[in-house]
Formats: C-alpha cells, structure tokens, sequence
C-alpha cells in the first residue's frame, strides 16, 4: 500500500473522464432493444396486412370501432403498469370497474347530478384500491392473495348495490353521462370541420392518450416513479436507501383502482347502463395487455407505451379475425399463437435470434 | 347475385344451448343453397357483456349484411345498434331482447317468452305442490336479464300476484311459497358448481318442497347430475320434491326419463336461429318482416309426456 | 459526549445469538475498526445501529440520546450513513440513479418538479472520479464489474454532511487504487470531525486509519483497544481466539 | 498474515464443530412459522364452529361431498405449485382440461375402449404442457406469456374437436369411466364394511392423496425437487452450478399439464359428458389455492400440503356459507373476506403481529 | 502441454469493449495471478473460460483442445471448478444444499434413489471445518453473514478433483483466519498440480501463492511475470497505469 496522491499527477482525472462519459446503449438502442417497440412493429405489420386483405379493416368507422375498444384496457393497464413495476399484482380491477359503475349508476337513478355520480364511484373504486394498499404495503401480504380477496369483495357489493338490477334510468344528467362516454372528436363534416378520411376518435381514447403521456411523464421525469423501479428490483435496498416504500406501494395499488374506475365511468356512459358483472374477466385482459408490451411481473420493468401496445396489439388481433372471417370456433388459436408470435418477436433483439435459439437449444443457453 | 353475411351472435360460446342455435343458422345456410352465409361469433365467455357490443361494432363495421344478436346487455346494446341503424344493416334480436325504449333499433325480437319459461316451471311445481312449500331457485347468473325474468315468472305465479320488476319479490309465504335461506343460488353458468350446489342445499334441507333451476346447468354434466340426485330419487318420484328444470335438450329429457326430474320446460333455440336467419333472408329480398315479437314457443315436458312434448 | 453509545446490545435470530451484551462508544471525529471472524456479528451490529431492525436487548443512543430507529431512514435522518456489506443496489437502476436513491436532485417548480439527471450524473461521476473509480454514472448496476458496484455503495455516502459513518467492508471488491482512496477518505471525514466505524478484514487498513479497534468473537465483545497500544498480531489471535481476551 | 497450523492446535476444530451442529429452527418451528400450518388452523377452526353451527355441516355425507369438490383443484395445485416455485406461472391449466375432456370423450363416443381414450387425453394434455415448457425453458420466453396463449389455444382446439357439441354418449365403457369418477372407498354397509359415521371418500379425493404424498416424498428426498427450488431461488447460480435447468422447468410445466389432465378425466368420468368449456377460470382458483396454501408467485417456496390445504379451505368456505344459508349476493364478500383474514393468520407468525403492525405502522416496518 | 490456452480472446457488452484481444497460458500445477483495477475484465475472463458465454471473438484452449463451452456444466465437465465473485448461491437453500448444487448426494435404489442429506451436511461441515469457517451447514444462505457465504461458494470447488480452480475474488469477505486457510489451500491443489487462476486485489495474497502474475488493464494484458521478477510496487504501478508496460 504505498500509494500517494501523486498518483492523480501521474494519470490524471482525465483518463477516468473518458470512460464515465461512455453510454453502453444510445436512446435508439435501447427503443430497438424494448419488447413494445417490436410488439408495435409486430402491430403494424398486421395493420398494414390486414388493411390490404380486407377493405372494411382499414375504414375510418373501424378505426373509430379499434381505438375505442382497446382505450379502457389500456387505461387499466396504465394503473396495472404502476403496479408490476413494484413487483406486484392487482387482480381486483374487473370487479372494481363493475362497483365504480354500481355505485355511479345509483346516484344516477336517484338523479343526482353527474358529477356527484362519478365522483362517489370514483371514491368507491379508490377505496378498494386503499384497502389493496393498505394491506399490501402496511401490512406486508403478497398482493395476489390481497387483490384476489377484493375480486370477490367488490364484485359482491356490487352486486349486493345493485340489487341484481341492471341500472339504465338516469335521470336528468343522463344526457351528458351518455355524452362523456360517447364523445367522438374530430368531427366529420357537416357537424365538425374535418374531412371523411379521418377517423373520429372516441372520448375514451383521448383519455386514454391523456393518461398514457401523464404516466409517460411521471415514468421519466420524476422521483416517485424511480422509486417505484427501486422497488421493483430491490425492495429491501430501496428501505434501506430511504425511499418510502410503504407510501410508494399504497399509492401504486390506489393509483391501479384509480384507472380501472375512469375506465368503468367511461364505459358505464358508453353503454348507458351499470351492470354488476362489468368488466368480469378483465384482469387477465389487462395483465395480458401490459405483459405483452413488455412489463415484468417479476417487478422493476415496464412503460406507459407498454401498456397501450399491448392492449393494442390483443384488441386489433381479435377485430382482424373477425374482419377477416375467421371460424370463430378457430379464432382462440390464433389469438394465442400470435401473442406468443409477438412476444417472441420482440425477444429476438435481446441479442439472440430464434434460429440461434433453435440450433443452440442442447448446447448454450441464454441466461 | 351477391352473397349475403349474415352475423348470428349469441352471449356467449361456452355454452351447449346456443350451439343448438348456431346448428339452426347453419341449417338455414345450407337450405339457401349459398344465397347467404352464417356467421356465428360471439364472445368466449358472459362477463359483462361489452365485449359482446364491441363484436357487434366490428360486424357492423364489416358492414355485414343482417345482425341477429342475444344481448347480453340490453342497454349497452343499444349503442351498437345505433351505429347497425345508421348503416343500414337489418337487425334482430334472439333469446333476449333489447330495452323497452330502444325497440325501434331492431325489426323484431325472435326467441322466448321467458317471463313464460318461469310460469310454467311455477305451474309444474304448482301441480305436484299445491299447498306450497319452501322452494329454492337456481339462476344463471345475478345480472342474466333472461334468468331474471324466469325466476320473475316463477315468483310471481307462485305468490299469484304480479312484482313490479324482475327478478320478483322473494317468497316470504305467499299463498304457502317460501324461499330457503341463501337462495336463489347463482351458477355463473358453471355446471360442475351448479351440481355442487344442489348436492350442499340438499344437504342442509334435506325437506325442501321444491328445487328449480332457471336453466338446464346441472343436467349438463348428467352423470354427476345422477350421482348428486339419485339419493332423492325416491323423493321425487312421491313427488315430496320437484325438482324441475328448464331446457330440454336430449341429454336432459334422457335424465327426466330417468326420473331425475319431474317436468322440464324448454325452449327452441335451434329455431331462433334458423327462423332469424331466414326472416334476414327474406327482409333482404324485399319481403315482409317477421312479427315482433316472434315467440319460437316452448316445451312444456313432464314424465308422462315426455316422448311427444318436444315440438319437431 | 460520544456521537454513539451502543449500551449492553443484544440481537438474536431464532436460536442463533448473533450478539450479546456488547457495549461501546464513538466519539465525534473518532474512526474505529470493528473485527471479528465471519459470523462474529458485525454486519449485525451495522444493521442495529442503523434501523433495520431493533435489537433484543439493550438500548442505542446517538448524541447522548436514546434512539429507537423504526426505519433506516430515520437513522439517515439522525445523521447516520451506511455502507452495507451486501451494497443495497437496486439492480435494474443506473449507478447515478442508485447514488441518489432516496434523495433525488430535482429542478423546476411544482407541479413540474422534475429529475435533474444531468445533475445526478455529473455528481455522480465526480464522485466516482474522486474515489478514482472507473464507474460510468449511466451503467446499470447489474452490469458493473463488483468493484464498480462497491464504489457505488461508497458515492453514496458523500451525498449529506453524516456525522457517522458505518462501513461494512467498504473495501472487499475494490482494487489497490481506490482502496487507497476510500483510507484517504477516511481521513478526510475523520479531520471534519465526522466518526466512521469501519469495519474489515484487512488488517493493514485497520491499522492505518483507526484509533480504536474493537474485536468481536462470536457475538460478544473481547477487546477495545487503543490502536498505538496493539499489533496486528494480537488483534489476529484475539479475532482467532488463540487469545482469549484483553 | 503471520498464520500457521499452529493455531488448529490451539484451539482445533472441536469449537468450530460445536458450531456447525446448530439449527437455527427445529421442524417443528418450521412448521409453526409456515402459511399452510395457519391456513390449516384457520380450516379447522371454520370446521368446528361449521359443525357446531349447523349440523348438516359435519355430516358423513358433507365430508364425502366437500373432500370430492376441492380434489381436482387440489390436483391441479400440485402441478401448478411446482411451476410456482420455479418462479414461473401456469395460465393454461383450466383449457388444457377442456381438451383433454373432449379428446378422450370423443373417442369414447367413437366407442374406443377406455384406457385408449384417457390415455390419449393424457397425452394431448401433455403435449401442451410440453408446449409450454419448450417456448419456457428453452426459448427462454416469460411463463405467463406463454401458457396465456395456451390458455386460447387449448380452448379453441377443444371447441373444434368437440365440433361445440357437448359428448356423452360414451359407447360400451362408459360404465367403466363412470365408476372411476364416481368411485367411493371405503363403502358403507351394507355393500362394503364400515359403519355408517365414517364418510366414504370419493376416488377423486384418493388420487389427491396419493398424488399429494407422491409430490411431497418428491420435495422432500429428491435432487430434482432441489433443482426446482433452486431455480426459483437463483436460476442463474442453479445454472453455474450444473443444474439442467431448462430441462427441469420443461418438466414442471409439463407436470402441471399431466395434473391438469389427470383432474380433467376424473370430473370427466364424474359429470359423464365432456364439455369444450370444462375449466374455463380453474386457471385462477387454482392459483389462489396454492398460493393461500402459502406458495410463493415470485417462486422458491411451495409445498404439496399447502396446495391441498389452500384449495381445501376455499371449497369449505364455499360450502359452509351456503349451509350457513348466507344470502348468496354477499358470499362473495365473505369468501374474499376470509381469503386475506386467512393468509394474515399466517403471517402473524413471522415474528410479528397484526397489532404491532398496526402500531408500528408509520413507524417501523417489517421486511 | 498447457491446461488452459487463451488465444486472443474478446468480449464486448454493447459499447463496451470489456476484453480485448488478451492471450495467456496456465500450465499444470501452476498458480497463475490476475490483477488489475475495478472493471479491467477479470470477471469477464473468468466467465468466458466457464461458459457463461462465448467470447466475441478469439478462443480457449484446454488440455490443448480447443473448446466451445456452451454452458457451465461443460466446463465443470472438462474438470473446470470456478469460485465466481458473486458466489453464484440460491438464497433460498441451506449451506449445504448449496454446496451440493447440481452433484447431490443418494442413496437407495431407483426408483427410490433419494437425497442422502445427512451425508452432505456432514461433508458439507469438513469442508467448512478445513476452512476454518463457523458456517452452520442447515443455515438458510439467505441468513448467513458475508464471509459464511463466501466459505460456502469455496467448499463447492472441493466436491470433484478438478485440473483447473478460477477464483474470483475467494478472500474478499473473509477473515485473516480463513484467508489463511484458503492460501493453504491452494498451496495443496498446486502440490497435487491443479492449476489455479487467482484473481485479487489483495497484493500480499497474490504474492504469496502464484508462481505468475498478469496484470490487465481496461480490457487488455499489460503484463504477464514470474512473481519473482516482479514486486507489489510495479504490479500496482501496472494496475494503476502509472507503468504503461512490462
Ligand atoms: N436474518 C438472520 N437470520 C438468522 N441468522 C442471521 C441473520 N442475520 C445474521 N445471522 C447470523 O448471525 C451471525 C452474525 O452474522 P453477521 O452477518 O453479523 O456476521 P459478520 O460478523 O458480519 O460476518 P462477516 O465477516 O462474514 O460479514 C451469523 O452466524 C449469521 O448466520
Ligand atoms: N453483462 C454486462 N453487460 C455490460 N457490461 C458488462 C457486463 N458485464 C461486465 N460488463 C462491463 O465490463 C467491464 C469489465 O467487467 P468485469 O466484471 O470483468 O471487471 P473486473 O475486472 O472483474 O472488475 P472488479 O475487480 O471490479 O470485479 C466493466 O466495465 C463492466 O461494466
Ligand atoms: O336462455 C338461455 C338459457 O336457457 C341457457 O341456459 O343459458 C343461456 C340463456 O340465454
Ligand atoms: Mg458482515
Ligand atoms: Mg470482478
């Protein structure tokens, strides 16, 4: 140990200098390197193939039809995204959605304004998700077991709520509770100003859009979001370093119950009806929507552009089968094939190719 | 001449009724020597039933030439339908109907008077029970718009007086009739559980009067359905229990001859969706509408007439 | 008054008595080694007087206070940084964005109080280059080299003005290079009156920097000795047991 | 480093060997420390006050009835506990008994005797476990993407081969498929030999056990069981470290698939007619029962009796509100309820209870 | 003959040109020393010779044939044992079980050929014995202090007679005690003419035991020299880059 600081004479700063300014992937690396991006090329190939095999796919009305279908998915898998950054699940959502537009619904029918309407159901759904919260990150029980115990909790009270009614008359605001969830913008002439050939969007895309680019932002700009990476790859570390890894989680779990209630809103307008049995089922769309964009259910990876891929990605699948006329009875097959497809695709630039795969399977492994 | 699409869409495809439907649809298309085709696509499974309203916005989208749909949800529905107007494509409804106020947007309503399906299950029970009793239902699903309105039909026969919405007052005594604790039991059209259920209230109530499925659920899976009421068996052929069931398809009357039942009251799906495939036929080329409604009838079946009550 | 005063500590894990009734002091601007053969319930100690869990028995107290740590933040808060021996690396995190874990550099106004990254990177990597630690600020830390990793750990301290320093062998994966830097270190924090607790296996190091030495054997303590008062012969027997106590 | 031999003498190894014997737990506190102990307590607690409560609860005929219902997702959660502690996920489990329903009930209504039947549903069953194991283990791809996809997969090709017909005319064996799904041990007298108050237990129910001792002698004595949760632990040391890792998890996921199959020809011979929606949602009560038995979803932890003992419990919650006579519309309130109340019994004995918890909660933390 | 030729091999990550174009020899029953600073490619080496993954380019020789590990059991397979520096251990299993990771012990006959645990705890607790380290075989890793666990990583390398021992780093958590231990032990593999590839940061370890010592720099060789011919003040000015080249 006969060092001394004559070392830095010697050598310099300078030559540490010239490596730590050194980035292993540029911004475009990285984008090419994501499972979304390839989904997204995955998405377009599709789009382009089916718009030349079937004229009615590539219509304006279809697009209008695509873009709504798959917005509530997506705006649930922005909530979920959050959630299995964190290393979490939140199975509950479906049923969420189903108590958000019970409890709306009946404020509507005893003609309450519309605002009072979604905001109760609004705070309905994000008590079950501080209920999730709490109990996940106060308490310290794996989520799945938590969110699956509110599946079955606010399915129930939404079914206890309604009375086993289907809840369709509105009262006075029922007009615009039908027009937030039917808005379409642009508008084609003659009622709006632009051209035929461009798709009106519905309001639930937008919000969507919305959504996507706030999660976006909060995703890359902001230190609740890298704490919520943090977690995800190391929980342990993460308390240790002081990040408020209890504060974090909850949030993320309300956040999650936040996102299916704006989608259950939307919808609840969309059809003009709450029904209890809304959105059953959905958690598997959901997760599916976010894993195929990418998302680790291991924890500490995904995107907001994930989340809407994905959701994307299942939703034209199942629109270009029907488009296409598929045999309904063969229709599973192909979803599931090309969500393998899909995925498997977007694996290939993880610096192994399905052929490397194929002819290295007895011999090497990826890790 | 072109060839026409017409769309067939049920609520959902896990189920063995409306494959009876879809066979109806493809008996249609074959008898049209290829004036049409039929396309039956619905969604995988009940849920909530927007995804249902999204296939009906991709058909129409599609531009298909005539919808024949089951709504799962009536008033969602309604929105799909909007957009089948504007477009111009001839719709009906099968198996369920739209809501009241939207019946403009559809021709008419093709299927079952289900609110009937529940009468005359009540009637069956009425005539082996008729000083009451205490009754358990079964129902599909709790916000099934069609179980709703059997298990209505049922309550209301059986109370002798009318409720003012589906799915009716419970019975609380009503001209003899009271409904067990924890009933109406809800399947979630999940046939092994519907077996599990009648087997754990059987065992709890081993005196119930009268046992009523809205739906054929348990007869689906008939060994199981054997094995869990062939202890009551002796039961039922006193006629201590009725036990009666709605559907009828074969492998249900097989049971009822078995004396697994005591009256089935069935519907014909097969004809809703053969009778809404050719009224889309017809409408295309220029002729009449079908009446709205169109009721396809039901079966009314008990032990004695169970080889003749099935309309061929 | 000492910056730390660990009074009779003891931690038990089910049947293992990881630490019995250990006592000892810390004063302001004192560095003290902490020595023990694997097990001897080092890192233990570490973990106690930095909130990670509460200890059985026994009480801790900084400044003359009784502290009752629930979390590690509150002990950061108290002025307390930590250099774990397992580093406490969120792998899927950059080295940058691991130095500031916790304590993000941000700019603008609310609610557009965003990230400085280029910021945390710069001062990332002046640390680094201070530690003269070819780390690049921009790295994930599950692809860094186990030195690099280390030098992570050590950055991180440098983010507030601490008034006690514990490191759990700061030095295991680092090269001679920085091992030179990180004593230098040392010394820097011990002329700004800040106390380091250091513990190693490396006896040179211990001696170079500290005043004190404690040696732990199987959870208790056996020695806390001055170190112009011991050689590195007698701490190894004491660590080894060959002597029993001193 | 002025070290020697020496030192052995003067102190020698006998004080490192004191050392080495200790246990930092008895299997017995292993026991008592584990999720599945608690989950059972809290079974055998809701069994006593069930019985106590109503008396048709703890009838022979009940137990016979209850110990039937939960076998088959018992089964399943064996299959499925061994893919959770490889860290990965089995989506498909439900679909691939659809398909194994219908391919062996179509050969028995092609009149094929029996054993060819079950065996070539075994097989199809297997052959999409194999499915998944491959694009899993050797291609590398996330579990819940891959058995996602199965999930359609299987479910379609079920709903093609049975042409959406229900089958039940099983030709000249069916009385044979029939008595291996309705079997009873031991029989009652008259017929068999034991008094009236013992419950006769369904064929079901014995391959459960069977299989249960046969997964639990596996995890315990067999290196294959270590590979298993040593993948979970750290699949990249299992790999350093010589475990065939790919072909361990091909075999979980292809286990998973036989279980599946296994439960499929049971509820086949059972119900007597195959239907191409067999299992449809089994995927997620079979999940929520190993987990409530204590499996971990981010793998490495899992037994065979907590599977059968997490199933258990749901079925008996099932049953017991129904006999309770508990409205059915809140049902689904108490099975969540008693979900999480369940697991956070469990969890009391990791050192810490519900009560400092709570009192700890803005203050110290659990892990 | 030499039991492992590395003939220009290199290894990027992306950007990062972690080994460039580094030839060596070890020959049988030979100690041979690789140094260099944080990040230099030591690991890297050390993988490549294992078969984590292939090198970029370039290519490895053992026992003069070249070889093209295509996963870590080959290489165990050509008799090649490796302490990794992360230690490479599933957290969720006991010392022993770790130790016998992928070579467990049994018993009985097929098809009830079952572990023999007893057997392996009992191996297991020789070898800790021979180590001198107080690691408790039933002891979950997840729970073990930092040096237990190293001792664990090291005892694995004992289970087969290997002709080649890499050691990433095998000292860095231990104590004076058992790094005593761990340089007697490679004395003995020497003695039996095992060659052993030790990496340190530890210059009087390195002194101590290899016969040779190579030193690299930012990816390349800059020196490979009999440890006679050489002190620890050059090696670390080659380190250091205050020596450009020998
Ligand atoms: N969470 C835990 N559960 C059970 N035992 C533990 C736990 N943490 C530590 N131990 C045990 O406590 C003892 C002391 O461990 P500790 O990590 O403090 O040792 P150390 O002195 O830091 O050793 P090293 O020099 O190897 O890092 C060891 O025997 C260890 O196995
Ligand atoms: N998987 C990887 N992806 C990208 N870069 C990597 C990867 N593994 C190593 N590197 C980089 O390669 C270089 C060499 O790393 P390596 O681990 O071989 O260093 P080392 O000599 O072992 O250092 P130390 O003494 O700190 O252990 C480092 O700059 C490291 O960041
Ligand atoms: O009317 C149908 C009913 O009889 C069946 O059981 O399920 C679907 C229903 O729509
Ligand atoms: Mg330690
Ligand atoms: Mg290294």
């Amino acid at each position: 140990m006969t060092h001394s600081q004559t070392d830095t004479l010697k050598e310099g700063h300078a030559s540490i200098g010239d490596v730590v300014g050194i980035r292993e992937q540029t911004a475009f690396q990285k984008m090419v390197a994501s499972q979304a991006f390839w989904v997204g090329i995955a998405l377009f190939v599709l789009v382009v193939f089916m718009t030349w095999l079937e004229p009615s796919f590539g219509t304006v009305d279809n697009t209008t039809n695509i873009t709504r279908n798959f917005a509530p998915i997506a705006i649930m898998g922005l909530g979920m995204t959050v959630v299995l950054i964190t290393g979490g699940i939140d199975l509950s959502v479906g049923s969420v959605m189903g108590l958000v537009a019970i409890v709306a619904g009946l404020l509507l029918t005893w003609h309450q304004p519309w605002y009072v309407a979604f905001g109760a159901g609004l705070l309905a759904g994000m008590a079950c998700g501080a209920f999730n919260g709490f109990f996940v990150a106060y308490i310290g029980m794996p989520s799945f077991v938590v969110t699956l115990g509110m599946l079955s909790i606010a399915r129930s009270a939404a079914v206890v709520l309604s009375g086993n009614q289907m809840l369709y008359q509105f009262g006075p605001d029922a007009p615009i509770v039908k027009a937030i969830g039917q808005a379409k913008w642009p508008r084609h002439t003659p009622d709006g100003w632009v051209p035929r050939w461009i798709p009106e969007l519905s309001s639930h895309f937008w919000v969507m859009v919305i959504l996507a680019l706030i999660v976006g932002f909060v995703f890359i700009f902001t230190a609740w979001a890298r704490h919520l990476f943090a977690i995800g790859g190391n929980e342990h570390a993460a308390r240790l370093t002081g990040v408020p890894v209890d504060r974090v989680k909850f949030q993320a779990y309300v956040f999650s119950a936040f996102t299916a209630s704006i989608a259950s809103l939307l919808l609840l307008g969309y059809s003009g009806s709450a029904i209890n049995a809304m959105g059953t089922g959905y958690e598997l769309r959901v997760i599916a929507g976010t894993v195929i964009g990418g998302a680790n259910l291991m924890g500490g990876y995904g995107t907001a552009f994930g989340a809407v891929i994905g959701s994307a990605f299942l939703e034209v699948i199942r629109n270009a089968l029907l488009m296409a006329g598929i045999d309904s009875n063969w229709q599973g097959a192909f979803v599931g094939a090309f969500i393998i497809l899909a995925v498997l695709l977007g694996m290939q630039t993880s610096g192994k190719s399905l052929r490397a795969t194929l002819e290295g399977m007895f011999t090497w492994k990826r890790k | 001449q072109e060839k026409y699409t017409f769309a067939l869409v049920p609520k959902n495809m896990n189920n063995p009724f409306f494959d009876q439907a879809r066979d109806g649809c493809k008996k249609a298309e074959a008898e049209a020597n290829g004036a049409f085709e039929c396309m039956y696509i619905g969604p995988g499974e009940h849920g909530g039933g927007e995804e249902q309203v999204q296939i009906v916005q991709d058909l129409v989208a599609k531009k298909v030439d005539g919808i024949a749909v089951a709504p799962s949800n009536a008033a969602a529905m309604a929105v799909a339908l909007e957009a089948a107007k504007e477009a111009g494509i001839p719709v009906l409804t099968w198996d369920s109907d739209v809501l009241p106020e939207n019946k403009d947007l559809r021709v008419a309503y093709v299927g079952t008077h289900n609110y009937e399906i529940g009468v005359n299950l009540a009637k069956i029970v009425q005539t082996i029970k008729p000083s009451g009793g205490t009754i358990c239902i079964q129902s599909g699903g709790a916000a099934a718009a069609n179980h709703n309105e059997r298990m209505k039909g049922i309550r209301d026969t059986l109370a002798g007086k009318e409720s003012a919405a589906s799915p009716g007052d419970a019975l609380t005594g009503q001209n003899g009739w009271t409904e067990a604790p924890g009933c109406p039991l809800y399947t979630n059209d999940d046939f092994p559980l519907s077996v599990q259920q009648f087997q754990d209230f059987m065992a709890k109530t081993p005196n119930l009067d009268a046992f009523v499925p809205t739906g054929g659920f348990p007869q689906f899976i008939p060994d199981a359905n054997r094995a869990a009421v062939e202890p009551y068996k002796d039961k039922i052929a006193s006629k201590a229990l009725a036990l009666v069931v709605a559907d009828t398809l074969p492998v249900q009357m097989d049971q009822m001859k078995e004396g697994l039942s005591l009256g089935q009251v069935g519907q014909r799906p097969f004809e809703m969706g053969y009778k809404t495939m050719l009224a889309l036929k017809d409408m295309k080329d220029g002729k009449p509408a079908p009446a709205d409604p169109t009721y396809t009838g039901l079966d009314v079946c008990t032990p004695e007439t169970a080889d003749t009550c099935i309309a061929k | 008054m000492s910056v730390l005063d660990v009074r009779s500590v003891s931690k038990s894990f089910g049947a293992i008595r990881a630490l019995s009734e250990v006592s000892f002091t810390v004063a302001a601007g004192e560095v003290v080694g902490l020595m023990g053969d694997n097990g001897a319930g080092k890192s233990t100690m570490v973990k106690l007087i930095a909130g990670n869990f509460p200890p059985s028995d026994g009480e801790i107290a900084v400044d003359g206070e009784v502290c009752h740590f629930h979390k590690p933040i509150e002990a950061r808060g108290a002025g307390i940084e930590v250099v774990y021996q397992d580093l406490a690396l969120a792998d899927n995190l950059t080295a940058a964005q691991n130095v500031f874990l916790g304590r993000e550099m941000k700019k603008g106004l609310w609610p557009f109080r965003v990230l400085d990254k280029q910021a945390m990177i710069n001062r990332s990597a002046n640390l680094f280059a201070e530690l003269k630690s070819e780390t690049r600020p921009r790295d994930l830390v599950k692809k860094m080299s186990g030195g690099q990793r280390q030098a992570v750990a050590i950055a991180r301290t440098r983010l507030s003005n601490a008034k006690l320093v514990l490191m759990d062998e700061p030095t295991a994966a680092i090269s001679v290079r920085q091992v030179a830097e990180v004593l230098e270190l040392i010394r820097r924090l011990k002329s700004q009156s800040v106390s380091v607790m250091l513990i190693s296996h490396r006896m040179p190091d211990v001696f170079a920097v500290c005043d004190r030495i404690i040696v732990m054997r199987r959870g208790s303590k056996v020695a806390d000795k001055a170190t112009e008062n011991t050689s590195p012969e007698e701490i190894t027997g004491l660590i080894t047991g060959a002597i029993r106590d001193a």
